[in-house]
């Protein structure tokens, strides 16, 4: 393993791939074949479909604030397929690529950013956490999800997701100390990606990186070219791999945002063009589809009609709930406890009453 | 043979059958395993039930919450202890935030059984933050139900129908009578209805509703008084709110009085006021009155013996107001 | 020269005014600098007064309002932005335990300057945890502050009193209507003193006491009724609440209606049930009542519009009452 | 400077004078008159004096709870020692040492733990914060005191305290996550006691030290021999100096709590007598005195005759407030608001009305 003997104090960023398609580490190169390559190209192609939908939906309105996922793509892929489907993923609300591999569906992701609380309901046997706002809250749950499973001896690993500025959080600190004073199967997966909403990442911390803040804890950090999926793949294998074994791990991603923070942001208050043109070229996407042309695993026209029909899809899937109702009205009453109280009954009947009398005033 | 516990061993008694019925029970928080918790609650359960079900954890409130909602995800049931209610706030993010939410973010799908449990209140001459009444904030978050017993009785049966609950529960213990009396208590598990108020004593003149440590408070004004006839009730869950036993008594007595430890303004006081006038309205025969603590700091012991109503002023209070 | 501002802008304008004659103010949060925050409350702060006194800070709220602790203490009046009320609660620790605190713990030997400001409410069909309304929670902690506007003139008027003031202030925004509605208001600083409700349309049948966002709503709904003569009361101040405006006004109308966003248990809406109880027993023509966000989480975007008492509900309301 | 040399994932804990009074690392023995030397050790002695009487009052029942510093005197001496007067303390509240030294008066420390809140009440010339009960979150106030410094241009630096409980909370980590960010004037000195009241070392992180989580931020850690007050004083006055110049230090002063977490606290429930014996053969207090010996500064009975008349000193201290009044009423409305709201008025009007009431009815 790697990822133990990695000292985020000295060594640099580990890549397998490099911006051309090359692949210049092969020692660090995860064991795949062909058909997982396809997957995880297909995947990351999904995800892409998604955001750009997402964001021309948004536009034309019929979609509510949505976070694009675009240039991450690498980082949430790689690292949800390292897990199996017993491991859990815990995501804070920018991990696309993850939720596909973890089978959250198409159309409950966007019921979800469509503001329908249903979205978030998609069955026991998915071990994915719903999307959590607080920055950096999520990680402690992940962290007790790996306590309950290593207190009754279970195998499974939780990969949990933050991005660098839920670093900054108390709970970050807390989940990580936690994990490594309880030993817990936790891989704690950072996505660098250089900005929260506005702040760069040199407010974020003076840190020399974001794997460095493993040391604190005692536990294994290590970075990762995060556009680079086959890097990313690698160091989530052998981190869960180590979790599953030995302990808790953090993993930083090194990528970029390469779209607004979400569809009410506007970037060019606060970053220049110049910086995401630099980023552009490392695209994760461009560079696995350079890896694959190279490789004569996929031509430009495959590529090409399998995305079209992946944004079909992905179209399909939104019409799919597009005209759902809107929220019930016993719905917003009937999951607090598992029964209403009487407080809860009366003010659904208070308000239904007043329905009533309105639509007969009509 | 008699069970004779007083509140703090009843919630030990509590943990030790539940965690004896159902291996799915977790006990954990700051110094509760090889110390057995400050106040002793959580005595002796780790040598019981292992390292593995009772456990000291690193010092971070928003962690032992946060980590329990991850283990209830994951099929546990944990019990975890604030040591003092005043270092609850820590996790209050955790609490508003995630613990009152999860059922409801996923419609249904994933539910939180889990128990926060903290002492709480004055009257034990301690220092700073360890002597708040803070029920109200917890009462006033959707999804969060509150529960303060005042027995040991009521300890005990109380705290496992909170740990058997599917859903999040705090339990706060008033410390000032951990140890203020013993009774005799059932040494099996047995439960007690959550939202549910328990009528003390009958009485035709005025309501006085209470809680916690005050109740043994306000028993006591009320045998000081001879000629007025007081029906004491004992809340034991602040939300949700026992508003039938409540709005009953005051149908009959058209008077009431909340009594309880907490700053007065916004507090717990305040709901019961505001449902009494929306059910009983009619019935009033004077105005619901509040007697609580200060809207201030609790104040360090040599001042605390002003803040919480004395038996003395809940008496005066209830003569005046069966006088009104 | 006109100044004609909405309320977003009437805050800006208030950091503006008071970090320009008062070189002890300074400004911070997440996105408040280059960013000029994220509903522009802060915008072009940073390029006037420089990166010392208008700044970006990690992500971490705990630490944004505790630092603020220290540079109050250190000389400095600290306005911090907390950029949506659902995440002040990483901070509740600090501002329960010291924000409220320090001026009694040291007996009034250091007072703490500083303003905590954050958006609020529901209504702009935002993600989960963007939409709450949890004044309740920081009214019951003794030693705060809370300041509601609903107007621009309001919003600047008493953000500049909040920054003068020696004590601390929680400072809440009605994001809903942050861009609604424009007024003329003075371009210089003005002071609006905190602790004093407004009376924004006298009446005799029905006091009606609001806050925030709701204002328009219960305006909206007043104007739909003929046959009802409503005094409306903007609250302003939550806490200390302006107990004197409302009472007078229940002693002419003897009736009284609260509106509010926030869950209806444990909320504001009770505490003035409870005060008009208090003071206003006798005048009570119909039952103090509240209109109040249910005891819910607040529903995402596609069910939002259920949660906020709209104008309809308001003036049936009203109507009811004002037959009782 | 050796401070930002030290590197706590490889260095050993730095000592100057060992177990037995030798100075075994003169390069590192801080520059010290006798002067110096004598008014440390009359610190520490004084603070040992201060723990005996609160003690035995406490057994009396004329004192409340206390939190005793048995054999913490060197770590707490020597940190406060390196500041000049116009530097900040911010404490938790274990460092009586420290409070000696920046001058919180002895009757107002019994105020205090006597349940007053005019102990806290000391003077705005005296830099020095109040006790912070709640764990960690003082550390969030240092930073601002070194914020507000630093923006202002003053020289100031800020030392703040936390136990090596304190380093769990997501507050600490925050604090020393701005610091470094903002690059403020902070000394983080943690003494690390070995216990927070029953929960060991090992159970609060698995870092190799607590010196090591400085690298998370970014700035230099150091770990101490804490009962060594030369290797204490040696490194503050460098943590101040670097503050001063340059940003952020952690320190970790090694050390244990000799005594009961506080008179509450009964230890023999969680810990060895052995290990407790262990940690008294390196008692600071006893070190020190060997050392004026060897060095003929302090006769053994000069330094009997001492603390017997600092003991008295105490003494009279305590008394000189035991039988001030209990806390006015008054007192507790006055200082929540430059005013009192009407609220606050009337409550305390109606509570003086009822005790006038009951005055008469008696
Ligand atoms: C506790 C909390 N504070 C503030 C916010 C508002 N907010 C949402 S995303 C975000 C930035 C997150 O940055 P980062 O962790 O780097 O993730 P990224 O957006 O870059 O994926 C902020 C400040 C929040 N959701 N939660
Ligand atoms: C937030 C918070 N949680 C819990 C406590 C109760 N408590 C007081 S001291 C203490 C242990 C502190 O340990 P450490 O930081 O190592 O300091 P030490 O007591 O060893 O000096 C605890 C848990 C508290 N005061 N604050
Ligand atoms: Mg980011
Ligand atoms: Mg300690």
């Amino acid at each position: 393993m790697f990822i133990d003997k990695f000292n985020p104090l000295e060594d640099d960023m580990i890549q397998v791939m490099d911006e051309n398609g090359n692949i210049v580490n092969p020692d660090f190169c995860p064991d795949v074949s062909d058909e997982d390559i396809l997957t995880l190209y297909k995947t990351m192609r999904k995800a892409r479909a998604i955001d750009s939908i997402a964001l021309s939906l948004q536009r034309q309105g019929r979609l509510l604030t949505y976070a694009s996922n675009l240039g991450q793509e690498a980082a949430q892929v790689g690292s949800g397929y390292a897990l199996k489907k017993s491991d859990w993923a815990v995501p804070a609300f920018r991990e696309l690529g993850m939720w596909l591999i973890k089978g959250w569906p198409v159309e409950k992701i966007f019921q979800y950013w469509y503001g329908n609380e249903w979205g978030s309901h998609f069955g026991e046997e998915i071990r994915l956490l719903p999307i959590a706002v607080p920055i950096a809250s999520q990680l402690q749950h992940a962290v007790g999800i790996g306590m309950a499973a290593r207190f009754r001896g279970d195998d499974d690993v939780v990969m949990a997701y933050s991005g660098e500025g839920g670093t900054s959080q108390g709970d970050f600190h807390e989940a990580l100390n936690f994990a490594a004073v309880f030993n817990t199967p936790n891989v704690f997966f950072i996505q660098n990606n250089h900005y929260a909403i506005s702040v760069p990442l040199s407010r974020q911390t003076a840190s020399r990186n974001i794997a460095t803040k493993a040391l604190g804890y005692g536990m294994p950090g290590v970075l990762v070219d995060g556009n680079d999926v086959f890097a990313v793949l690698a160091a989530s294998r052998e981190a869960v791999q180590y979790a599953r074994e030995s302990g808790p791990v953090l993993i930083e991603a090194f990528t970029f945002r390469m779209g607004p923070h979400t569809t009410s942001d506007d970037p060019t208050k606060y970053r220049s063009d110049e910086e995401v043109r630099l980023w552009q070229r490392k695209d994760p996407i461009m560079r696995l589809e350079k890896y694959l042309m190279k490789e004569n695993l996929m031509t430009e026209d495959a590529m090409k009609s399998m995305t079209e029909s992946l944004e079909q899809d992905v179209m399909d899937a939104y019409k799919s709930i597009e005209h759902t109702s809107d929220t019930g009205i016993e719905e917003i009453f009937s999951y607090h406890f598992e029964n209403l109280t009487p407080q809860l009954k009366e003010q659904l009947e208070d308000y239904q009453a007043f329905l009533k009398g309105a639509s007969h005033a009509e | 043979m008699p069970n004779k516990i007083n509140i703090v061993q009843a919630v030990q008694q509590a943990l030790q059958n539940e965690m004896t019925l159902d291996p799915a029970v977790v006990v954990y928080g700051e110094d509760v395993g090889v110390n057995g918790g400050v106040f002793r609650a959580t005595a002796g359960l780790q040598k019981m039930f292992g390292e593995k079900r009772v456990f000291d954890t690193p010092l971070a409130e928003s962690a032992i919450v946060g980590t329990a909602v991850g283990m209830a995800v994951n099929g546990f049931k944990p019990v975890v202890e604030i040591q003092f209610m005043g270092f609850i706030y820590p996790a209050f993010n955790q609490i508003l935030s995630h613990v009152a939410r999860f059922r409801n973010r996923t419609r249904g799908q994933r539910s939180l059984p889990m128990v926060i449990r903290a002492p709480y209140g004055g009257g034990i001459r301690a220092l700073e933050h360890h002597s708040e009444s803070t029920e109200a904030l917890f009462a006033h978050i959707p999804g969060l139900k509150v529960v303060i017993p005042s027995t040991p009785y009521d300890a005990k049966g109380l705290l496992i129908s909170a740990i058997r609950d599917p859903d999040p529960v705090i339990f706060l213990e008033p410390k000032r009578i951990y140890r203020a009396f013993k009774q005799d208590v059932p040494e099996d598990a047995y439960t007690l209805p959550i939202g549910k108020a328990r009528v003390l004593q009958e009485g035709d003149d005025i309501t006085v509703v209470t809680w916690g440590a005050m109740v043994s408070d306000v028993r006591k004004a009320v045998s000081q008084i001879e000629d007025v006839s007081a029906e004491i009730i004992d809340l034991r869950t602040i939300s949700p709110m026992d508003r039938e036993t409540i709005v009953q008594s005051v149908e009959k007595t058209g008077r009431i009085l909340i009594v309880h430890e907490a700053a007065k303004s916004f507090g717990a006081g305040a709901e019961i006021v505001a449902v009494v006038n929306e059910k009983a309205f009619l019935s009033l025969e004077a105005p619901p009155t509040r007697l609580t603590g200060f809207d201030t700091i609790f104040p360090l012991p040599r001042g605390e013996k002003h803040y919480i109503p004395s038996p003395e002023r809940i008496r005066d209070k209830i003569r005046e107001l069966a006088a009104y």
